[in-house]
């Protein structure tokens, strides 16, 4: 199976000779990245406004995780995701107000009852599963997820992800040998921005990418540009494809940019030069997406201010909501430990 | 009733609910064409087909994970860790995830999944094949850990964790497997998680154990019963969550207490045993809560003398009785 | 004597050991560059050089073992697992086997090696930044566990634990960090391991802790001193092995205890010393030994109202203070 | 860095051709192989009587170990071995007596004093060091060892060895990638078997063998022919070079049979074919041996019996000697659980 070194990029050309993703797809994806960068934003002024407690940014990410969900199927299929994924959730189809209950930590909170950190927990409509803080646990989880999906013949795909860091794991081998050998539908979706926290890829790997790895697990690894919704969008699909026919698990590798530092307790000007902080804004995707929109004619100026006009709102509704909710009652603090709790 | 072993007693459990649920399935390492190494899974895959019966990997920490995303996904699965010495590498899996997806989750998620693992020493299984690792899970809430001392609690006990919703950690004493025989019926029963058992009744004083050291300590209470000495002997079953009731009972009857058990003495389960009989009978006792546990050294030693050192035995209770008799 | 932070008696205590001792080096992740996520090697990549201060990857097994293989090939590591919460992948090499090295190998080969880590709870950290892990450890013969309250102790003991020949887990309670200060010496110091520490004297009582509830316990003995209440406040510091001599002392004194600590309470390190209580210093008690710990949930919540009723406070152990004189 | 897939084979010629062992190192290996062949059956028939109470046997491997330590330096090199590593013992100088100790569990036993499984501990002279029955766990401890050796500036090898079982292990990928980031002076020597006890390579890996993930870890992996002494030198002795030399790590993967059950508590006709287990048998390397010595004129029959006969009467001499000692008294039972103890 090939191993892409080089992220792979579609031209807008290609992409449109492809066909498979429709114009109002692409202003969907687009309408979601806003939305996510705008909520993003609003999470970081209350970070500083001493509100939310903690802040993992996905900017940076956008493209990439608004892509893979798209070119998977929310109703049936299994995401088993980490703590960077606002876009993914939001792509899912939570609400910026579900999500700012999680970073204030407010009563009803959808995912944990705001017991876990924002974004943490389950959800009881699509399934979506952010469990655990503890890096690279939900990738053995994952495999077992597809197990029981195979043992009873249904056509889901479980769609794990990760960082480059979580590859360092243990359980990140294990899973993916367990997934190869039994061909189970997993999508391994690693979201490798060159960092865990402060650790360089050079110092994580002596290679230039996970993807280098899949062909030890006897799976297809892909590395593809993040920033670029039809390059992900494709690999993914092809992936889900290839998992839902019985055909086995993939890895596909998306390069992305970390936008900001780690998390709002981080400050990545210890560990990373000027040049590389300022390098990396040009692999922002929300221009680049504009770009392409603008190459299509997908987008006129106005359509364009009227979407971040709108996000503004709806964020600027919810915040008011999310603040107006009170903490949980510590009423029911012990539910929920068994069964029968 | 026919009388069994303490293995087959197992290995029944779990081919009555495999037949009976299809959503039970067991993993681990040798299981399939093996059997097991403990031959707890013998003739499984002849009958239930290898999507049922899974050869895993030599990787403890993704059995507990697969089998976690598994439960959390709708099947009921049962790991089979090879030796409980070998569970270390799957700690993080069971004590940091299993425990408290469903806390965490706000009940929306949970992991009806059962680790069953062989333990304990005596059979000359050295550093490596001894362990006795009870507290480490018994201490996590969200934990439901199991230890039986016999075929009938084992089978009734195996059942109720297979249908539990709750991770179970079921600790199989690996020299009860073809040592103990006891009855077991021929019908379908559980037996409730939870419940301690009194396996003796007596007057002088409580012993409070679990797993092999029950049969110890049963011995133990023949030995000194010429001596006039009546003991009554407490078996646990299950160690988290702890029945405190039915120990508390006894020895509020008896006044004198000895918690007894295989694994370290200091920070083991008998501590919490003690402790709690120290604070809420403080008014029934007649002498202090006393342990016998095993020594806190790093591990029992594969010579035989170094070995019958560290075990528990019929002698070393009957001593420890007849020393708490005469306070 | 200078007054300094927790954090800051850490950082000096590893400086120092470094400068002195050329197989003294740390390694863990983000240590380098990032000088760790709390800053405890600030500034020490730039001293020592990347090849004695050395960012892991993210992998919290290896870390342990890379760190037992340098300590038996004669280095001295000092390994910095980010928070405790993520200690559990390493269990299997810290637990399985370094606490087990010279004991198996008949005294030839051992593990000078210590792990830091970060742990416990109110700085809104949810279940996976809260965790207190110390039972598990402390458990195991063979470990030395080791959790100060000040930052005279907490360089004195680091001190001690990097020159010591025994795999030491070093448990610092990031709430201290940067809240509690101190005095701590100029020149070099050790704190002797295994000696618990009177961090107050009292008449009416004696409550057992460590960590943070240390802090605890002395505002809630100023809380009630007015009441009346004389408490001694016992600070364990060494967890493991454990010094029974001092709280033993000090409650044939009082003939009251209370122990106190953030971690769940059953099977909790409060059970063992209770436990110890009860059996040694039987006839000396006026009352039952009394626990206070934190609740047996799995994990504490993010939400403040959560986090708060999870947490110990000086309220709550006033509280129980005011119960237990009163009994 | 090339995987080879196919063992690769030495002819005897370009052996001679290379000349790197000579006639003595290889009647040497030889006597090795034979002493350890001829104490394993003794230790099997003494577990038959009841007299030792567990046996992982090393028949099968016997070419590729002593090979191993032939091709690295005993005087410095460090070996952290698993439990199937009875002729890697006497190769680095263990006696018949020593090992018959450890079986037998008796006082004086030079690893652990008995307190461990026969083979595992550590011995004070060579730096042999086999601490655990957890599989898996001496990777990440070799890297370590190495890592120490590298910051001294040591150019010390350490040979770390394992099964195809043990490669299934979160450990083996952590310590793999460690090493290879660090370029530490570590051999990885993998004796693939086929099994891990019962469990067959297609239910271990998508793929052929533990080789073809080094490139994963930036480091070569070869795959030799574990009968072949000279092709396993060879493997190994390049592998050390480049250790020693400073350029990093390296896997070299044998392919061994395990003639034997996993221990004596093992029945391999459960899990192994007729037609398996009578295959297996063409790969004793004992008559291999025999016959690359014998085309090279290097043993007569006489020869031969002789080595056979002098390895027999060490073994019952040793036997008889363990057997007169006692176990180890019970005495020093608390010692060395901490420094001052
Ligand atoms: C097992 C474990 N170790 C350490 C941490 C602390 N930690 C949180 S995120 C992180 C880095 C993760 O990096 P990566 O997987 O690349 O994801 P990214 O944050 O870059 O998206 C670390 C070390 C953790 N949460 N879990
Ligand atoms: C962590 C762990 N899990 C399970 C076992 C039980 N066990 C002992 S050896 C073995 C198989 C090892 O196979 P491999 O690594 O291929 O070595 P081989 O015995 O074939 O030489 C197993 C599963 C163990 N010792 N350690
Ligand atoms: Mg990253
Ligand atoms: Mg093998």
């Amino acid at each position: 199976m090939p191993t892409r070194r080089k992220p792979h990029t579609t031209t807008a050309a290609r992409q449109a000779g492809a066909g498979i993703i429709t114009s109002r797809d692409l202003l969907e994806m687009y309408r979601v990245m806003v939305m996510s960068r705008v909520l993003d934003e609003r999470i970081w002024l209350l970070n500083r406004q001493g509100k939310a407690a903690i802040v993992a940014s996905a900017q940076g990410h956008e493209a990439a995780q608004v892509a893979c969900v798209w070119a998977t199927d929310r109703a049936r299929d299994h995401y088993l995701i980490y703590y960077r994924e606002l876009t993914t959730l939001l792509a899912l189809g939570l609400t910026p107000l579900d999500l700012l209950k999680g970073f204030l930590a407010r009563d009803g909170e959808p995912l944990s009852g705001a017991r876990q950190f924002p974004t943490h927990g389950a959800h009881r409509g699509v399934d979506v599963f952010s469990f655990s803080n503890v890096v690279g646990t939900q990738l053995p989880q994952a495999a077992g997820v597809a197990l029981a999906d195979k043992m009873r013949g249904e056509a889901k795909v479980t769609v794990v992800y990760f960082g480059d860091g979580a590859a360092s794991q243990g359980d990140c081998h294990e899973a993916m040998n367990f997934a190869g050998i039994h061909r189970l539908p997993v999508v391994f979706f690693c979201e490798n921005n060159r960092y865990a926290i402060s650790v360089p890829l050079s110092k994580q790997m002596a290679i230039e990418g996970v993807a280098e790895r899949a062909a030890g697990y006897g799976m297809p690894g892909v590395t593809v540009d993040g920033t670029d919704v039809v390059a992900v969008y494709e690999a993914v699909r092809a992936a889900a494809e290839r998992a839902r026919n019985g055909h086995g698990p993939s890895l596909v590798e998306v390069m992305v940019e970390r936008l900001f530092p780690h998390t709002s307790d981080d400050d990545h000007t210890r560990y990373r030069t000027a040049e590389d902080i300022k390098g990396m804004r040009e692999k922002d995707p929300i221009p680049i997406m504009e770009a392409l929109l603008g190459r299509q004619r997908l987008l006129s100026t106005e359509a364009r201010e009227a979407i971040w006009a709108e996000a503004k709102r709806t964020v600027n509704v919810a915040t008011e909501e999310a603040e107006a909710t009170p903490f949980p009652s510590a009423r029911e603090f012990r539910a929920h430990v068994f069964a029968d709790a | 009733m026919a009388v069994k072993t303490v293995i087959e007693a197992v290995r029944e459990a779990m081919r009555e609910e495999m037949r009976k649920d299809p959503r039970v399935f067991v993993l681990g390492e040798d299981i399939a064409e093996r059997g097991g190494v403990f031959l707890a899974t013998d003739g499984f895959l002849k009958e239930f087909g290898p999507a049922r019966v899974i050869d895993t990997p030599l990787a403890e920490s993704s059995i507990a994970g697969i089998a976690i995303g598994a439960a959390v996904n709708g099947l009921r699965p049962i790991a089979e860790i090879e030796f409980a010495d070998f569970v270390w590498p799957a700690m993080n899996q069971i004590v940091g995830e299993a425990a408290r997806i469903r806390y965490g989750t706000n009940g929306t998620k949970f992991v009806p999944m059962v680790v069953r693992m062989p333990y304990g020493g005596g059979v000359r299984g050295g550093l490596y094949h001894s362990q006795t690792i009870d507290v480490v899970f018994a201490h996590q809430p969200g934990l439901v850990v199991i230890a039986p001392s016999t075929p009938y609690d084992a089978k009734g006990l195996l059942k109720a964790a297979i249908r539990s919703d709750d991770p179970v950690i079921f600790l199989e004493h690996k020299r009860t497997y073809r040592l103990v025989r006891g009855e077991v019926p021929d019908e379908d029963y559980v037996v409730t998680i939870g419940e301690a058992d009194v396996k003796r009744k007596g007057d002088d004083m409580t012993i409070v154990t679990y797993g092999l050291a029950v049969h110890y300590s049963l011995e133990a209470a023949e030995l000194v019963k010429d001596e006039g000495i009546s003991v009554e002997v407490v078996d646990l079953r299950t160690l988290a969550p702890l029945d405190r009731t039915t120990f508390l009972e006894s020895v509020r009857r008896t006044s004198k207490a000895l918690v007894v058990h295989e694994d370290y003495h200091t920070y083991g389960v008998g501590a919490e045993v003690a402790a709690t009989i120290a604070q809420e009978a403080f008014h029934d006792l007649d002498a202090p809560v006393t342990r016998l546990a095993g020594p806190d050294v790093p591990a029992m030693g594969f010579a035989p003398t170094l070995e019958a050192e560290f075990m528990l035995s019929p002698e070393k209770i009957a001593t420890a009785i007849r020393e708490l008799a005469a306070y």
